[in-house]
Order: structure tokens, then sequence, then C-alpha cells
């Protein structure tokens, strides 16, 4: 527990926290808002008295009530790992400023939150689902999933072509995706 | 990567052709078997003697031992959750069919389920918190419950456990060891008093055994083995 | 064949339920992002191809999308989850000592890492003293096990390059490393050994044994084995200079482990956020500064003789005591969060456990180092040829088994 | 009709068969002497008159056969060959030391299904394993594999070597194109680039020795390099057969520029698609082609059929068998059974664990042995061919054994260091290699002007 590094991180952050800093082991604790997400990594980063270089992980988390996106830190200047919970996101509507403008290898750590909790992270350029295929509708990960609901909703229920066979004339890029209306996406 | 070109394309050669005459590390499987490690861990199997009848005489220990509680005996889920059944194979064909029900999420019948009652677990609960849920106390908390209910139900032995953390087996081992404790309901009480009366006391069992054995009480004589 | 035929019922293409064409790998609905509707537009002369799930060096079930330009790569994408099991869903569903084996086959040639990360997280959160011993058996084991890992990836990669001959070789050291963990273990690939307070078993002579057999040669074999690739012109050529990345880039990128040492910056759990025993030993971090694939071939190389030296200083120190903590049989830590990561043969495995007081965690979040190394391959591809696709995804020796969770 | 189906069908199956084969045998032996007695005399005119045809049809049938043993044992060489390098034992379960496992290969590829992908040019796709398959098997028409062991003796052999060994690269092509993928069609471009590109420096790579040797015959090459090994050409043309070396590996599509079917990037290339039979051509063809450019090398630059030196002993076996009149009959008869029996008979002495029945078995055995390789060393010793041919296969099967040894050691080179070698290094190579020839061949026919054709 680095108590000097906490006693900084009030100083700098104090007016943008939710919450007390709280420490345990070799982790330090901050609770942001998501609209201080920027400012606040932006700093973390590029602060000489801090660079936080290393995005250690970043994943989503579902409270049973909010949506939180959890951040982990690394940086010489204190032993401890860094955590920043962004708390309090709706679980409707779950947005959070996406981080890939400072580390652009979150965007596959974003894609993956994105699938498993429908957390939307404004900014990514290519949110979409990772793991799961792409007509899948549930979020798995989140608390209130079920299991044979999931079956129920999921369409076709069967072999689901991966490749679309096209004529192999010039046809232009966007005759290739012509989609039949029956299988269109429901927007999201 | 050498200033003379082709040198460690030569060297690399060199080091196949050293290894073309080395001895080799084949196992030829089906003639000679690898050692295999004394600690290796395999397929768990159930044992039979030579009389081709289940050696397992599901003491629960393997049960006990094993740290994600893979194992179950007789079928009966430990903890309610994970069904996986270690038993005898002959009720492979019926767990089939559970997998089959339980990946389709409906509810899977447990056969092996249906004589125990459901019973109200309101009245364990109370007792578990009189004896401040401490498993030590394990004896008397088995004791309050066959006053409450007349026996020990399974479920409240599962209660018992989830509640206190104590392993099942433990509980089942406690409660089957003493005599006064028991798992069906006493509803056949004459029944049981007339094979009690039909018993003969211990005492005489005794008294046969030192009998045969020669010895009082079985143990040898003064002069060693007669 | 530009003769019409009526289709007769036997016909294959009668099946397909449209004329036939040419099959692309292009999804069947409209881009849902700005680069996905960016990477399936072809430009002039552009082709795609479908590289995998089935594909002789894709490392399992992965599936990479090339838009190739003659030979040139213009610009792929990979399509996960082919291997998706939902690790992170199991966990929720498992009370703690059943997670460690839910996150053994994760990255299946290494998996005491996984078990390590998700034990060290669970200690954390139960404050648990692990014992010394068991520390120092656990610092052996798994540093055998990076050795193994790390035998393997130079297999793998010259494999991919077209050599026959290492990836066997490197089986061999594998194996005999993998049958040392089977008497330590119980089991050759997916030990389940590791248990929160401690280890499962202690330290046997069938193991000992085989290790004292197998470190008084190993350092020679593993020497000879490489020798056959490291000076060969035609290897170094391929790999110097390809998939070449900068120390900001590999910051940018999250990249962790050898392929971040491999850029010139020596961060290395193990010395960054020491654990375990660690501090206790001596090693060194190797670093290379060019950050290209031979770089990251040859740090491999190098950290294998630290681990070495590493499994030298713990046979040497290994103190005496018992091997398991004190532990009740149910575990239910209090409500709290804790984050801990290992040093593995390919990064950072981490692990996030948020507990709510019951015997199964809420929430398990598992940082996979192969997930992160992977999502750069379209970044290190640019410009390079599809011979050269293989040789970049094997430098960064993604385990597909981690990558898909 | 009736009784003659009853009959027919009251015979048991032995009976059908006897009672249709033998009429049969004995209405052809009629008609085949019938037919020698008419027409023998006007058909062996025929054939007397066409020898050169007949020639040519009996030696490229012997060809054509030949390569199929070739193959499989080219195969079983590398697969064993590999297998020992990986520290591995390789085949070992069918025949002695699993000798036999590449014809249970070849007997596998014919059983499995001959599969033609929808939307392929089926045309196409059938005649590509023809046409690299011939294009490999007739250039073995022109390599000498022993005095007056050739199929077809050229002018200009050489020439039609190359001519028809750049056939291979339009099979290749068809291969790809036809097959409907897009890896096939990879591994045809890439081959149509890499084979292209890498005959020039193999062809420049031998007009050092055209040179040096005045002709494109090649077995007039061969000739040329006959007495001690120093005569050989590798001494004057080493830097030629180096490039000629690896720009046929290159022709050959084997590692490290096996590009065309490189397994890790481009599945199998243009045989992605092909099953059966049709792949079993291409895999033949490949490993015929190993064989090809093995003897090639042999006879350009080692000496061919020539041994490496003169025979010590001018011995001259002269033997007519035919000089023992009926004493022939008594020696065939009796010879292996005096041998067995001379032979068995000290280990029957020796030891009385050994019986009667074990001895003779031995002795069977050892005479056996003997009697091959006597009739080994006669043959060596008294028939020219027969030494050239051990001696070319000797020599032919080295190379065939460092081509495996290159596939079980070396990864494999990206297609643009391919191009680049070919194109920057190895032309260039070559063209010095003719001038420096063409230099020394002025400089000593100026010195000695007798001295070279």
């Amino acid at each position: 527990m680095d108590r000097r590094f906490k006693a900084r991180l009030d100083a700098r952050f104090g007016e943008v926290l939710r919450g007390p800093i709280r420490q345990r082991h070799d982790e330090t604790e901050m609770r942001i808002g998501p609209g201080d997400v920027v400012p606040v990594m932006t700093a973390l980063h590029d602060d000489p008295a801090f660079r936080f270089e290393f995005l250690a992980d970043l994943c989503g988390v579902d409270t049973g009530d909010v949506m939180q996106a959890v951040y982990h830190l690394w940086s010489d200047v204190t032993p401890d790992w860094l955590r920043i919970i962004v708390d309090g996101l709706s679980r409707d509507d779950p947005r959070v400023p996406s981080l890939t403008f400072l580390w652009k290898g979150a965007e596959w750590m974003e894609r993956e939150a994105y699938d498993m909790f429908g957390i939307i992270f404004e900014g990514n350029r290519d949110l979409r689902r990772i793991y799961m295929p792409p007509d899948y509708t549930s979020f798995p990960l989140r608390k209130d999933f079920h299991l044979p609901d999931d079956a129920a909703r999921s369409p076709g229920g069967g072999v689901r072509h991966m490749e679309q066979a096209h004529l192999p004339t010039d046809t232009p890029a966007a005759a290739i995706r012509r989609t039949p209306a029956s299988r269109q996406l429901p927007s999201r | 990567m050498s200033f003379v070109p082709g040198l460690g394309i030569v060297k690399g050669m060199a080091i196949t052709l050293r290894r073309f005459f080395e001895p080799k590390v084949t196992i030829k499987y089906p003639e000679e078997s690898p050692d295999v490690a004394p600690r290796f861990r395999g397929r768990l199997q159930l044992l039979y003697d030579e009389w081709g009848t289940l050696k397992c005489e599901t003491c629960f220990q393997c049960a006990q031992a094993c740290p994600i509680e893979c194992i179950d005996m007789g079928g009966i889920d430990t903890r309610g959750r994970y069904h996986v059944h270690w038993g005898p194979p002959e009720t492979y064909g019926e767990r089939r069919e559970e997998s089959a029900l339980r990946r389709s999420g409906r509810p899977v019948p447990d056969r092996a389920f249906h004589h125990f009652q459901p019973v109200d677990l309101g009245a364990v609960d109370t007792i578990l918190d009189e004896h401040d849920h401490d498993p030590k106390r394990m004896l008397e908390i088995l004791e309050a419950t066959q006053s409450a209910y007349g026996y020990l139900p399974v479920a409240a032995l599962k209660q018992i456990s989830q509640k206190t953390g104590a392993w099942y087996a433990m509980i089942y081992g406690t409660a089957s060891y003493y005599g006064h404790l028991r798992f069906e309901p006493a509803e056949d009480a004459a029944q049981a008093t007339a094979v009690a009366a039909a018993r003969p006391p211990d005492a005489s069992y005794v008294t046969a055994l030192g009998a045969a054995l020669g010895g009082a009480n079985g143990r040898p004589g003064a002069r060693g083995r007669s | 064949m530009t003769t019409t035929r009526r289709p007769s019922a036997d016909d294959p293409r009668v099946m397909l339920d449209q004329e036939l064409g040419v099959f692309e790998p292009v999804p069947p609905y409209p881009p849902r992002t700005e680069r996905e509707a960016e990477f399936y537009t072809l430009g002039d002369g552009e082709m795609f191809i479908n590289m995998g799930p089935q594909h002789p060096s894709t490392h399992g079930v992965l599936r990479v999308v090339l838009k190739i330009d003659g030979e040139n790569v213009v610009d792929l994408d990979p399509v996960l989850g082919y291997l998706h099991r939902g690790v992170e869903k199991l966990c929720e569903n498992a009370d703690y000592h059943q997670c460690i084996s839910q996150v053994d086959p994760l990255e299946y040639v290494s998996s005491l890492f996984n078990e390590w990360g998700a034990v060290l997280s669970f200690e954390k959160l139960l404050d648990v003293q692990v014992p010394r011993r068991a520390e120092y058996i656990r610092v052996l084991s798994a540093e055998l096990n990076r050795v193994a890992s790390h035998a393997l990836f130079m297999g793998w990669m010259a494999l991919d390059l077209g050599g026959l001959t290492p990836i066997l070789w490197s089986f061999i050291e594998r194996d005999e490393i993998v049958e040392m963990l089977a008497s330590l273990t119980g089991q050759r690939m997916l030990f389940n050994y590791f248990r929160i307070g401690g280890v499962n078993g202690d330290l046997n002579h069938d193991f000992m044994s085989r290790l004292g057999n197998w470190m008084s040669r190993a350092t020679e074999q593993i020497e000879a084995n490489t020798g056959l690739l490291n000076e060969n012109e035609i290897f170094v050529r391929r790999m110097r200079g390809l998939g070449t990345i900068d120390t900001p880039t590999a910051l940018r990128m999250c990249f962790t482990g050898p392929n971040l040492r491999a850029t010139g910056v020596p961060f290395d759990i193990r010395r960054a956020h020491p654990y375990s025993v660690y501090p206790e030993l001596d090693f060194d971090i190797p670093t290379r500064d060019e950050g290209d694939c031979l770089a990251r071939y040859l740090l491999r190389v190098d950290e294998v003789k630290q681990s070495l030296r590493i499994i030298d200083q713990c046979l040497h120190q290994m103190p005496d005591g018992p091997i398991m903590a004190k532990l009740p049989r149910l575990l239910r830590p209090r409500p709290g969060r804790a984050y801990s990561a290992v040093e593995g043969p390919r990064g950072q495995y981490a692990t996030y456990v948020m507990s709510d007081g019951t015997d199964q965690p809420y929430r398990m979040r598992i940082h996979d180092p192969s997930f992160i190394h992977l999502q750069s391959v379209g970044l290190l591809m640019e410009g390079n040829l599809i011979a050269d696709t293989m040789a970049i995804m094997a430098s960064l020796d993604p385990i597909m088994g981690g990558v898909d969770k | 009709m009736t009784a003659i189906s009853r009959s027919w069908n009251r015979l048991t199956l032995p009976g059908k068969v006897i009672f249709t084969v033998v009429p049969a045998l004995v209405v052809l032996t009629i008609g085949l002497v019938v037919a020698i007695a008419i027409l023998g005399g006007p058909a062996l005119d025929l054939v007397v008159a066409n020898l050169p045809i007949v020639r040519f049809v009996v030696a490229a049938t012997a060809i054509l056969l030949m390569t199929i043993p070739t193959a499989f044992l080219i195969i079983y060489m590398e697969m064993k060959g590999i297998a020992l390098m990986n520290l591995r034992i390789g085949p070992d379960r069918v025949g002695p030391f699993g000798s036999l496992l590449s014809v249970v290969h070849g007997l596998k590829v014919l059983m499995k299904e001959d599969f033609t992908p929808t939307g392929a040019d089926s045309v196409v796709f059938t005649w590509a394993p023809v046409v690299v398959y011939l294009a490999s098997v007739m250039t073995l028409l022109v390599i000498p594999f022993g005095p007056g062991l050739v199929g077809q003796h050229f002018q200009l052999g050489l020439l039609y070597f190359f001519a028809i060994s750049g056939l291979s690269v339009v099979g290749l092509l068809m291969a790809g194109w036809a097959s409907f993928n897009k890896y096939s069609l990879l591994g045809g471009l890439r081959s149509a680039a890499q084979v292209i590109s890498y005959e020039i420096p193999l062809v420049l790579s031998v007009v050092g020795v055209i040179m040096l040797a005045g002709t494109m015959d090649l077995v007039v090459i061969v000739e040329n390099q006959a007495g001690w090994f120093t005569d050989w050409y590798i001494w004057q043309q080493p830097l030629g057969a180096l490039i000629f070396f690896i720009a046929a590996t290159a022709e050959a599509n084997r590692t490290p520029f096996d590009l065309t079917e490189a397994d890790s990037e481009i599945v199998a290339g243009f045989a992605t698609e092909y099953s059966g039979m049709r792949f079993g051509f291409f895999f033949f063809a490949e490993y015929v082609n190993v064989f090809i450019i093995s003897a090639l090398t042999v006879t350009l630059f080692f000496g061919g059929w020539n041994a490496p030196f003169p025979w010590p002993w001018p011995i001259t076996l002269d033997l007519n068998p035919g000089s023992l009149g009926i004493g022939l009959l008594f020696v065939v008869a009796l010879v292996p059974l005096a041998l067995t029996l001379i032979l068995a008979t000290p280990f029957w002495l020796v030891s009385s664990r050994i019986k009667g029945w074990q001895a003779l078995v031995i002795g069977f055995v050892l005479a056996n042995l003997f009697l091959v390789g006597a009739v080994a060393a006669a043959g060596y010793i008294g028939f020219d061919w027969v030494a050239g041919l051990a001696w070319f296969m000797l020599k032919a099967y080295v190379f065939v054994f460092i081509f495996v040894w290159m596939r079980g050691t070396l990864p494999r080179v990206r297609i643009d260091q391919l191009m680049n070698f070919a194109w920057k290094w190895l032309m260039e190579l070559a063209f010095l290699n003719i001038f420096i020839t063409a230099g020394a061949i002025i400089l000593i026919k100026y010195l000695n002007p007798e001295a070279l054709p």
C-alpha cells in the first residue's frame, strides 16, 4: 500500500472522485464517473508525475444495478496496481468513452466488454462482437442473463452460412453485401 | 549470421546429420509402454472384485478428497448443482437422458431423489441458529433435527452441510455412526420392535465367538496360542 | 465450359441456394462498424482469402480474413470465437476451488500460469499467507512450464517457416518436462496443481530424479536444438526486420512479456511487481532492441537460460515446511476486489476477482496476453507477404485457447 | 438351350472355371501357333525394318514403368530419412523396416475418392496431373543410365531435357487455375513465377559444361568424363555445379524452394483440391523430379556412369556357359545343392543345439546370398552396363539423400527473396561462369591447340 500515492491522487483528482480512494494489499482503487474518463486517463498517461503507460487490463462489470468499466494501470512511480472503476453506467444504455486514443490495444478488450456486457465504448472504431456470433442478441455475462431465455431468442437455430456466395463478375461492393430482408439484423 | 555465406546452413546440415545417427526417442506404444509416473492421475474407475460385484461401498472418502467435488457417489449431488455422477455403469443410459435435458434448460428429474420427501427446512434453520452454525456441535444439531422431524431427511442434512460448511460426507458419517440416529421415518415401529426382540443380545455373540476361538473372549490363553 | 446444363437431381450445385459463384468470406449482413465497412470493401485488384479456421498454421482454430493484392497482404481481420467456452461465466458459477480447474485449459501449453494468476488473486482476497516451501515449489514448476512453452514456441516458429525438424526436437524437450511435471502434479497437460494457499503435492523422488537427469543436459540440448536455425541464413533473412514494432507503439498496443521486452523495455512482472519468492531469486531480464521477429525469437531463447538459472536456485534454496496453508474447506472471502498478475511465457496473465461474500466469485475477469498480442498482427502486417503472416503470428506466439477463453 | 443351362447350373464353382478356362486356353494356344506360323515371318520383318520405333516404344514403356518403383523408393527414403533426423523411427510397420509403406500409400491413393470440386473446370482439372507427370517422365528418356542404356540417343539431349521439363509449369498452372480455389491459384502462379525464373540460371549454368564438352549430347558428355574422378566436370565447373544444383532444387519445387506447396502458407498450393490418384500423379511427379535432377547432376558434373577410378585389375571375365555343354545341366542342378550342404555342415558340426534342419536352412540362405553376390560380381566384371548402372544409381541416390537431408534441415524462403536470388545473384553468377569458362578455354587453346575439342 502506497499512502503517499493515495495522497497524490487525492490532490490531483479530488474533485472528480466518486467515493474515497481505497487501498488493500498492493492495489489502489479510485472511482470516477463516465464523464471524467478522458481527462483522468489522459492525465494519468501523460503527466510525468504519474506515467501510467501500461494498460494492464480493461473489463466490464455488472454489479446487478449499475454497470462498471474497470481499468487496471501500472506505472513505475508506485508499487501498486491502480484500479480505476468507472461507476454508475446505466443498465439500459451503458456508455463510456473509448480509450483507443491512448492505448490502441484497448480496442479488443473494449470489444470483449461490449460483447459480454453491452457496454458501448464511444469512439472505438471497431465495436462489434468478438466472441459471440454476429447475429447474437444477448450479453452473456450480465447478471440477468438466463440461458433458456437466450436459447429461445437465438435466431435460426441451425447452421448459419458464414460465407455468402456472389457472382465472380465485377459486382460493385455495395451489391455484394445485399442482404435479404428476412436476414436483416434489428438495428442496435 | 556469419560472414561466410552459407556457413549457417552448413552448420544446420551438420547438426541434422549427427542427429541422423543418434539413438531415437520413439516409444513403440503397443509393444513397449512408457513408464507412467506413480502420481499420475488418470481416469477414475470403480473396481470390481473377483465375483464381479462392485467394490465401492459408498464410503464417500473419494468424494471427500476431491478438490472440486466432481466425484459424487450414488447419483445424489452433494451440492445440488453439478450432477457429475460417479457410480455404477448400469445407469449410464439414464444419465445421457439427464444430460440432454440439462442442456435444453429443462428441469432434470432425479430418479435417485424422488423417494426423499421434500421437507420444510425452516426447522433446520432454527436449530442451526440455536447452535450457532457450529460444525463442532454436529451431534447436538443432528439430535435436535431428529427430534424435530422424527428422522434425518437428506434435504435437512444437505441444508446443514450448506449452512455450516461441514462436508456432507462428514455429516453422513456422523449420522450413520450413532445408532440412535436414523435416516428413514420410524413408521413401522411394531416391526422394528419385533426385529429387536428376535435378535439375540450382543453378549451371546461374544460368548459364541470366544468359544469358537478357544480363549476367553477370543483372546489367546495364558499359554499363548494353544 | 460455357454450355448451360440443366442441373440433374444429384448435381451438388442444386443444393446451393444461389447461382454458382465464388465463395467470399464476406459476412451476409450490412457492416456494423466503420472498420468493418472499410475492410470488406475491395479495392482495385484486391481479393479476399479466408485463412482458417482449418488451416495448417493458425495455431488452433483462428480464422483470419486476408485482403491480398497478389502476394501482398493489404489488410487482415482476425475472426475469433471458435474456441470460446465462456470460462468467466463458468467461474462465476463455480466455487473458488473449482475455478482453478476451470482456468486450467485456457493457455494449454502453460497451464500453471493460468492457475497461478487465479490462485494469487484468491489468496489476496482471502488474506492467505502461503508457506515458503509452497512458493518455491510453485516457482520451480512454473519455470519448468515456461521452458516447455518456449521450447514449443521455437518449434512452431520453425514449422511456420517451413522447417520440419525443430518442432519434433522441441516436442522431445517438452515431453521430458511434461513427464516430469506429471510425476509432480499427476497430469501431463492440465496440471490442476496449485491450490489456494499452497500446492497439491510435495516434491517426490520420481520428480527429483527426472529433474536432475534433465537439468544435467538441458542447456547443451537446447543449445544444440537452436543451433539448427539460429545462424541459418534463410531463417535469419526471413525474420530480421520483419514485423518490427517500436517501443511507444508496443506500449500503445498493450504488449507485455517477451514481445514487449523485444522492443527494449525491461518490463517483467516478476521484477516490476514482484510476487511469490521472485525477489529472493537472482536472474536477469533479457531485452533486445530490434523489436522484430528475430528479436522475439532470440529473446525467448535467452529466457529459457534464465529460467534454468531460476530452477537451479530454487533447488538449492528449497526450504522445508508445509506445502499448504491451513484453510477451511468452504471459502467465503469478505466482499472486495482483487487483481493479480503473473509473468507467463507470453506475458501478463492477470485475474481480477470480485467477491460478494459467498463461496463463488461474483465476477472473475481473466486477462490473457495472447488475446492482446493477436490484435496487433494487423498492425505488424503492413506491406508484408502472405508467407509473413504466418511468421509474424508465430513470433507473437498466441495460443487460441487463451485468446478465445 | 434349357439342357445346356441346366447342366451349367449344376456345375460347382471350380467346375465352371475349368469349363471356361481350359477350352479358352486350348483355343488360344492353337490360334497362336497358327498365327505365328502364318504371320511370324512378316511380323519379324516389320519389327526389324522399324527397329528405332520399336526401340523407342520399349524404352518409353520401360521408363514409364521404372518411375513407379523409383518414386516409391524415394518416398520411403524421405519418410525414413527425415524421421531419423527428427529422432523418430519413422515407418516400421509394413514390410522390413517399413519399406513397403510407400507402396501401401500408393495403393491407398488409388482407392481414394477421385473428387472434382463444384465449379472446377473439369477438363483442365483432369488433364493437369497428366501433363505434370508426363513432363517429368519424358525427360528421363535422354538420361544415360549406363553404356548403351539410354532411352533415346539425341544429339541435342540437354536441350530436349530443358524443353520438356519446362512443360511441367503448364501443368501446375492448369491445376492452379482449374481448381476453383484461391490457394490453388496462388500456388499455381507462384510455381509459374518460380519455375520460369529458375529456368534461366539453370540453363545458363550448363553452358559451361557444353562449352567444355563441345556438344549437347549427354552420352558424349559422360564419356568425356571417363577415367579418374579428377576428370569429372565438377572440378572444372564448381560454380556451375553449385548454380545448377540450387536452380534445379527450385525447378523441382523442393525445400527450401517449395513455395508452390508451402503447407504453412497456402495449404497445399496447386494440389489443394486434388485427391485420389490425381493427387498421386502430382506426388509421384515430384519424387520422379527429384530423381531426375539428381541423375542430371550426376550426368553433367559427377561423371555419369563412370566409376570414380579406373578398375585397377584388368580382369576380363570370358564366361561362355555354352561351352560346358551338357555339363551345364549338372552345374545348375548340383551347385546350389552342394553349396547348401557345404555351408550347412560347419553349423551342424559346431553346435549340438542347432538341429539338422536348422543348419540346412542357414546353409540355404547363405548359399543364396553367395550366389547372388557371385552373379552380381560376375555381372559387374563381365558387363559394362551393369557396372555403369550400379555407379550411376549409387551417385544419383547420394544426391537424392542430399535432397532429403535439405528437406529435413532447412526452412522455406520467401517469394520475394526467391525471385531476388534468381535474378540478382544466380543469373549474374551463371554469366560470370560462362565468361570465365570461355576465357579459360581460349587461354588453354592458345597455349596448347590440341588440348580441348
